[in-house]
C-alpha cells in the first residue's frame, strides 16, 4: 500500500495578510480538496500543525477546527513544522486507520514579533535569560561554518540572490544581487538581512490518500524526522546531524535511493543550503528550490508543508520529473528536522 | 560532590515575565459584527444548510462545512440558558487584574440566535437566577465596537 | 488498524510543585520508569510523542527543551496538544506511529508543571474578539454547564460530592496520586469553599506537577516485551466547534464523547459497556462531569447517573470500578492527565495495579476530555483482536 | 480589522537540583561545574542530571574558568554571543562575549568573568573575555 498526495492547496505567502487565520486556512483547504476532487465529507481524519505562542492563542487549532472540516471527526494537532504533520498523516494511512487524511499547517508572522517569540522556545534556565533567540542561534551556526571557509559568505550571498531572483515574481520580496546581499546590514553576523528569507503569512493544505503502488499521481514515499539535543554545544554545529538521521530513516523506509530531480529545502538562511546538501549528499544534478524556496516568503510552521506542495507541483509539471525531496525544520539551528521523498508514479 | 533530586537543598528557579503583543485579525464577519455593536446592533450569520444562526458570526459552518454569508438580525434580549455565580475570578489577561467577586455569568440565547453568548449578569444571588429567565443587555454609554460594549445582562422584571 | 499494545507504563510522584526537578528532568523520571516497566533501554525506542500544553508553562515548542527527558535526542519526536485531550491524543498518535510499520517501539510522554505558570495562564489567550473580554475561566465554564445538568437531570450536590469522595479515597491507594484523602466525607466536600456556584473546591481537580509515560509496541515486539500486553482495540478522537456557546458543547449532551464512545465500542465489539468493561479511567476534571460521562459513555440511561454513584456501581468493589487511580480529581498535570488515563487502564490489564488493582481486569476504558470541544476514547484488552 | 492584544503573564521555572548546584557554585564561589557521566565519562557543562547516553551523571567536577571559543555572533544592539567550551568539559555552551567583535575568531582562548553582584542565575557569569 502506498500514500498518494491527491491534492495540494496554498494561501500565500503574503506580507501582512489582513485576513484572519480561519479565512487564510479555508482558502488553502478548499483548493486542496478541489484539486483532489473531494468534498469535506470524504476526509476521514485531519492533522493540523500550529504553535500557540506564535498565534497568541491557547490551543490554537481551535481557530481552524471548523474550516479544516474537523468537526465531529478525528483531528490530531501537531505543534511542530507542517512537514511533521504530513509525515504523521502518512502514518495514519499506512497504519490502516484512515483512507483519506487532510493535513493543514498555518503561520502568520505578522501576528507577533516572530524572533522574539522564539526566545520562549529556548531553555529558560541557561539560554532565555541571555536574550537569545533562533536568529542568534543561526548566527552562531553560520559563523562556525564560515570560520573554516573564507568563501562562505560570498557563496551564501550568491545563493540568496539566486533564490530571491527566482522568487521575485510570486514572492513577498523583490529580487536583489549578491552585492546587495553583502551590502545589507548584519542581523546576526555573519547573517545579513538579505541573506534571510522574508517572514510571511500563509497556509498550506494537502490531501493524502491510500493508493495502490502503481496508481498514477504523486506518492509520498520514504519519510523521516528527528530531534537533536537542544543545546548547541552538544551538537556538531557545522552539520545538520539530525537531518542526516532523518534522511537515513527516509531512505530505509523508501527501500531504494531515488535519483532526485528536485529538492525543496526549508532554508530560512542561505547558509542552511550548504548543510542541507551535505546531509543528503545531494547530487549536483538535483535542482534546488527552482521557485526560490522560502525566499518567496517564510511562513513559520507551514514552511515544510509548503515545500512538500512545491515538490508535488514540480512532479506534476510538464518537465517529466520523477522524484523530489521536501524538507522542514524547526527549533534553534535546525534542532528539529523532517524530510519526505515524493515520487511520480 | 553529588546532585540528587529530592535532596534537602532548596532548588533555584528563574523568573521570566511574558510581555507580548499580537496583532489579531478579526476577519470580515467579525469585523461587521463588531461594527454593529458600536451602533447597538447585533447580527448573526445563518447557515444555508442547517439553518443555525451563529454567534459569534464565522466564515464557515463546521457542521455543514459551508461558507456563510446570510446575515440575520438578533435582539439584545434573550433567555438564560445556563448560569453561575463566580467566587474565584479569572484574571483578565489584558490587565493582569481579577474581576471583583462575586459576579454572575450566564450563557444567553439571544432572540434570533441559535448559539449562546457567554457574558456577565447583573444579578449575583443564586436564589434569584434560573435557567429560562428573560434577560436583556445593559449597554455601555460610549460604544467602542467590542463585546464589552455590553456591560452585562439584567433580568427582565 | 494493525495490532499495537501498551507494554510499559511509568509516572512521577505528582505534587503541587516539583521544584526539585526541571521540566526535562520531570519527564525523564516518568520515561525512565516506563522503560524499566517495559524492560527496555532508551536505544530500543524508535520514536517519541510528547504531550504538553505550551501556554501553561509559557513555552513555545516545548519538546525542544523537555524532549530530551523522554530520550528524544537523536530520535523522531513530535508533540501533540489539544487541552485536556493532549495526553490521550498523544497516546493515540503513538498507537498510529507504531501501527504504521515505520516504528516498532514508541514512547509517549505527557507532562505539565502548573507551578511554573500563573494559575489561569492556560486559559488566558482565548479568542481576543469574543471570549477574552468576558472569559469565565475553567471553573466558570464547568459551572455554567453544570447548571443545565442540575436542571435537566436533577443531579444533586450530594451526588457530586460522592464522586469527590470516591476519587480521593481511591487515590489514597495510589502511591503516585497528588491528593490522597482516605478519610474524606461528603460533608467535607459540601463544606469546602465555593468557587463558582455550585462548584466547590473539592469538586474540582487540582493543578499538579507531574509526568507520565507509556511504551507502545507493534505486534511482535509487544508479545516479546510483555507477558500480558494491553492491546489497543479502539482509539477514537472527535473534535467540536470552537465556541463555548456552540450547540453541543455541554456536559448534558457532550456530542463528541457520545460519538467517540459509540465508535470505540463498535470497533471493540462492546455492546453493553457497563457489563463488558472491567475498569474505566475517565477524564473527570470536575465531579459533575463524571456523572455526565456515565450517560455519554452509555454506562446508564439518561437521568440514572446519580443512582450509579449512590449505589456504588462505580466504586472499587462495584460492577465497573471507575478511576481506581483517583482520577483527574486527584491528580491533574494537564498534558500528562490523558497519558495517565491510558497508563492506568493498561496497568490494570498488565495486572500491575498494586493496591488499586481490579482483580482479573481484561477490558479497560480510557477517555480524554478537553473544554467540551474534544473527546478521546480508548479501549484496551488483554486479548488481541 | 486588526486588534492589538497584549498579555502580561509571569512564569517561574525550576532549575532542578543539578542546575541549582551549578548556579549556587557560580553565585557563591565563582566556579563553573560540569557533570561527569559514570558510564561514558562525558563531562557536560552546564551539568545535567541525565547524560545523553541515558545514565545519571551525578558526579560534579570543576571546569574552566578558561575555555575555547567555538563560534560567535553579533546582533545589532544586543552585543555578541559565543559558544564556549570550558577546559575540562566535553560540551560547549552559549554565553555573552565581552570583547569587541572585531577581535573575535574561532578557536581563541577565552576566560570566564563573573558578575560583581550575583543572584543565582546564569547571568552571575557575566560572560567570557579574550584571555590575555
Amino acid at each position: 500500500m502506498s500514500v498518494a498526495v491527491a491534492g495540494v492547496g496554498e494561501s500565500g505567502p503574503a506580507l501582512d495578510d489582513p485576513r484572519s487565520i480561519p479565512e487564510i486556512v479555508l482558502e488553502a483547504v478548499e483548493e486542496a480538496l478541489q484539486e483532489a476532487r473531494l468534498g469535506f465529507d470524504s476526509v476521514d481524519a485531519v492533522v493540523t500543525a500550529s504553535v500557540d505562542l506564535l498565534d497568541g492563542l491557547t490551543a490554537s487549532n481551535i481557530a481552524v477546527t471548523e474550516v479544516v472540516g474537523a468537526v465531529l471527526k478525528p483531528e490530531t494537532r501537531i505543534a511542530a513544522d507542517g512537514l511533521v504533520a504530513a509525515i504523521h498523516g502518512s502514518c495514519l494511512v499506512r497504519a490502516g486507520a484512515y483512507e483519506t487524511v487532510l493535513v493543514v499547517a498555518h503561520g502568520k508572522a505578522s501576528l507577533g514579533p516572530y524572533w522574539e517569540l522564539t526566545s520562549w522556545a529556548l531553555d529558560p534556565i541557561f539560554l532565555q535569560p541571555l536574550g537569545l533567540d533562533f536568529l542568534a542561534c543561526a548566527g552562531l551556526q553560520a559563523r562556525a561554518l564560515a570560520e573554516d571557509d573564507a568563501a562562505a559568505e560570498q557563496r551564501w550571498a550568491r545563493i540568496a540572490a539566486e533564490r530571491r531572483r527566482a522568487a521575485a515574481a510570486h514572492g513577498v520580496a523583490p529580487a536583489c544581487t549578491a552585492e546587495d546581499v553583502l551590502a545589507s546590514p548584519a542581523v546576526a553576523s555573519p547573517l545579513r538581512r538579505e541573506s534571510c528569507a522574508p517572514l510571511a503569512d500563509g497556509a498550506t493544505a494537502i490531501v493524502l490518500r491510500a493508493a495502490g503502488p502503481a496508481e498514477p499521481g504523486v506518492h509520498l514515499g520514504g519519510v523521516g524526522f528527528d530531534l537533536s539535543p537542544h543545546a548547541l554545544g552538544e551538537r556538531e554545529l557545522t552539520e545538520w546531524d539530525g537531518l542526516r538521521r532523518a534522511w537515513a530513516r527516509a531512505l530505509a523506509v523508501h527501500g531504494t535511493r531515488p535519483t532526485l530531480d528536485v529538492a525543496e529545502p526549508s532554508c530560512v538562511f542561505a547558509y542552511e543550503e550548504d548543510l542541507f546538501r551535505h546531509a543528503l549528499e545531494l547530487d549536483p544534478g538535483t535542482e534546488v528550490s527552482p521557485g526560490g524556496g522560502l525566499f518567496a516568503g517564510f511562513v513559520p510552521v507551514a514552511a515544510g508543508l509548503s515545500r512538500l506542495a512545491a515538490v508535488v507541483r514540480a512532479l506534476r509539471g510538464p518537465g517529466g520529473l520523477r522524484a523530489g525531496v521536501a524538507h522542514g525544520t524547526w527549533g534553534p539551528a535546525g534542532q528539529g528536522q523532517a524530510v519526505a521523498i515524493l515520487e511520480a508514479a | 560532590m553529588r546532585a540528587d533530586p529530592g535532596t534537602a537543598t532548596p532548588a533555584l528557579s528563574v523568573v521570566h515575565e511574558m510581555r507580548l503583543t499580537w496583532r489579531y485579525a478579526s476577519g470580515t464577519a467579525m469585523e461587521r459584527f463588531l461594527a454593529g455593536l458600536a451602533e447597538r446592533r447585533i447580527e448573526a450569520l445563518r447557515c444555508g444548510g442547517c439553518g443555525r444562526r451563529y454567534l459569534p458570526p464565522r466564515p464557515f459552518c463546521g457542521r455543514c462545512r459551508l461558507r456563510l454569508s446570510d446575515w440575520v438580525p438578533v435582539r439584545d434580549e434573550g433567555t438564560l440558558d445556563a448560569w453561575t455565580v463566580v467566587h474565584l475570578p479569572i484574571v483578565d489577561a489584558r490587565t493582569g487584574e481579577p474581576r471583583p467577586v462575586p459576579y454572575g455569568m450566564g450563557l444567553i440565547r439571544l432572540d434570533g440566535a441559535d448559539t449562546t453568548l457567554n457574558h456577565y449578569l447583573a444579578e449575583a444571588d443564586p436564589d434569584r437566577l434560573a435557567i429560562g429567565l428573560r434577560v436583556r443587555a445593559v449597554w455601555r454609554e460610549e460604544l467602542r465596537g467590542a463585546l464589552d460594549d455590553i456591560l452585562h445582562f439584567e433580568v427582565v422584571p | 488498524m494493525r495490532r499495537v499494545a501498551v507494554v510499559g507504563t511509568g509516572q512521577t510522584r505528582h505534587a503541587k510543585a516539583r521544584e526539585d526537578v526541571s521540566q526535562p528532568e520531570l519527564v525523564r523520571e516518568a520515561a525512565r520508569a516506563a522503560l524499566e516497566d517495559a524492560g527496555i533501554g532508551p536505544a530500543e525506542i524508535d520514536a517519541v510523542v510528547l504531550s504538553n500544553m505550551e501556554l501553561f508553562e509559557g513555552r513555545a515548542l516545548p519538546e525542544l527543551w523537555a524532549g530530551e527527558g523522554a530520550f528524544a535526542a537523536g530520535k523522531p519526536c513530535l508533540k501533540v496538544a489539544t487541552g485536556g485531550t493532549s495526553g490521550t491524543s498523544a497516546c493515540i498518535a503513538g498507537f498510529h506511529l507504531a501501527a504504521s510499520g515505520l516504528f516498532d517501539v514508541v514512547l509517549v510522554a505527557g507532562f505539565e508543571k502548573h507551578s511554573e505558570g500563573h494559575t489561569q495562564t492556560g486559559m488566558a489567550l482565548t479568542d481576543p474578539f469574543w471570549d477574552r473580554a468576558v472569559a469565565s475561566g475553567a471553573v466558570g465554564n464547568f459551572a455554567l454547564s453544570i447548571s443545565q445538568l442540575q436542571a435537566e437531570r436533577g443531579i444533586t450536590e450530594e451526588q457530586a460530592a460522592l464522586v469527590a469522595v470516591k476519587a480521593r479515597r481511591n487515590a489514597a491507594r495510589n502511591p503516585h496520586a497528588h491528593l490522597q484523602m482516605a478519610e474524606l466525607t461528603v460533608d467535607e466536600v459540601l463544606d469546602s469553599r465555593m468557587l463558582a456556584h455550585p462548584v466547590r473546591m473539592l469538586d474540582m481537580c487540582p493543578q499538579s506537577d507531574g509526568a507520565c509515560a507509556i511504551v507502545v509496541a507493534s505486534d511482535e515486539p509487544a508479545r516479546r516485551l510483555c507477558p500480558r500486553p494491553a492491546w489497543v482495540r479502539a482509539a477514537v478522537t472527535r473534535h467540536e466547534q470552537p465556541y463555548l456557546g456552540d450547540v453541543d458543547r455541554r456536559l448534558l449532551t457532550m456530542r463528541t464523547l457520545r460519538d467517540a464512545a459509540r465508535a470505540a465500542y463498535d470497533a471493540a465489539g462492546i455492546r453493553e459497556p457497563l457489563r463488558e468493561l472491567d475498569v474505566a479511567e475517565i477524564y473527570e476534571p470536575v465531579t459533575y462531569a463524571e456523572l455526565a460521562w456515565y450517560e455519554a459513555l452509555g454506562l446508564c440511561e439518561e437521568g440514572e447517573a446519580g443512582r450509579l454513584i449512590e449505589d456504588g456501581v462505580t466504586a472499587m468493589d462495584g460492577e465497573l470500578p471507575v478511576n481506581p487511580s483517583g482520577g483527574v480529581l486527584s491528580t491533574n498535570p494537564v498534558g500528562a492527565s490523558g497519558v495517565i488515563r491510558v497508563a492506568e487502564a493498561a496497568l490494570q490489564i498488565h495486572g500491575r495495579g498494586g493496591e488499586r488493582q481490579v482483580e482479573g481486569a481484561s477490558t479497560a476504558l480510557a477517555t480524554g476530555y478537553g473544554v467540551y470541544a474534544w473527546s478521546d476514547v480508548v479501549v484496551l484488552q488483554a486479548e488481541a483482536a | 480589522m486588526i486588534l492589538e492584544g497584549s498579555v502580561r503573564l509571569p512564569f517561574r521555572y525550576a532549575a532542578g537540583t543539578t542546575a541549582s548546584t551549578f548556579l549556587e557554585a557560580l553565585r557563591d564561589e565563582g566556579r563553573l561545574l560540569g557533570s561527569r557521566c559514570p558510564a561514558c565519562g562525558t563531562v557536560l557543562c552546564p551539568p545535567r542530571l541525565d547524560c545523553r547516553c541515558g545514565e545519571r551523571a551525578t558526579e560534579l567536577v570543576e571546569v574552566g574558568p578558561a575555555g575555547t571559543l567555538v563560534s560567535w555572533t553579533e546582533l545589532p544592539g544586543r552585543g555578541a554571543y559565543g559558544l564556549v567550551r570550558p577546559d575540562g568539559a566535553d560540551t560547549a555552551f552559549v554565553h555573552r562575549l565581552l570583547d569587541a567583535p572585531e577581535s573575535l575568531r574561532g578557536g581563541m582562548r577565552v576566560h570566564a568573568r563573573f558578575a560583581e553582584e550575583r543572584s543565582g542565575g546564569i547571568a552571575d557569569l557575566a560572560g567570557f573575555e579574550v584571555a590575555s
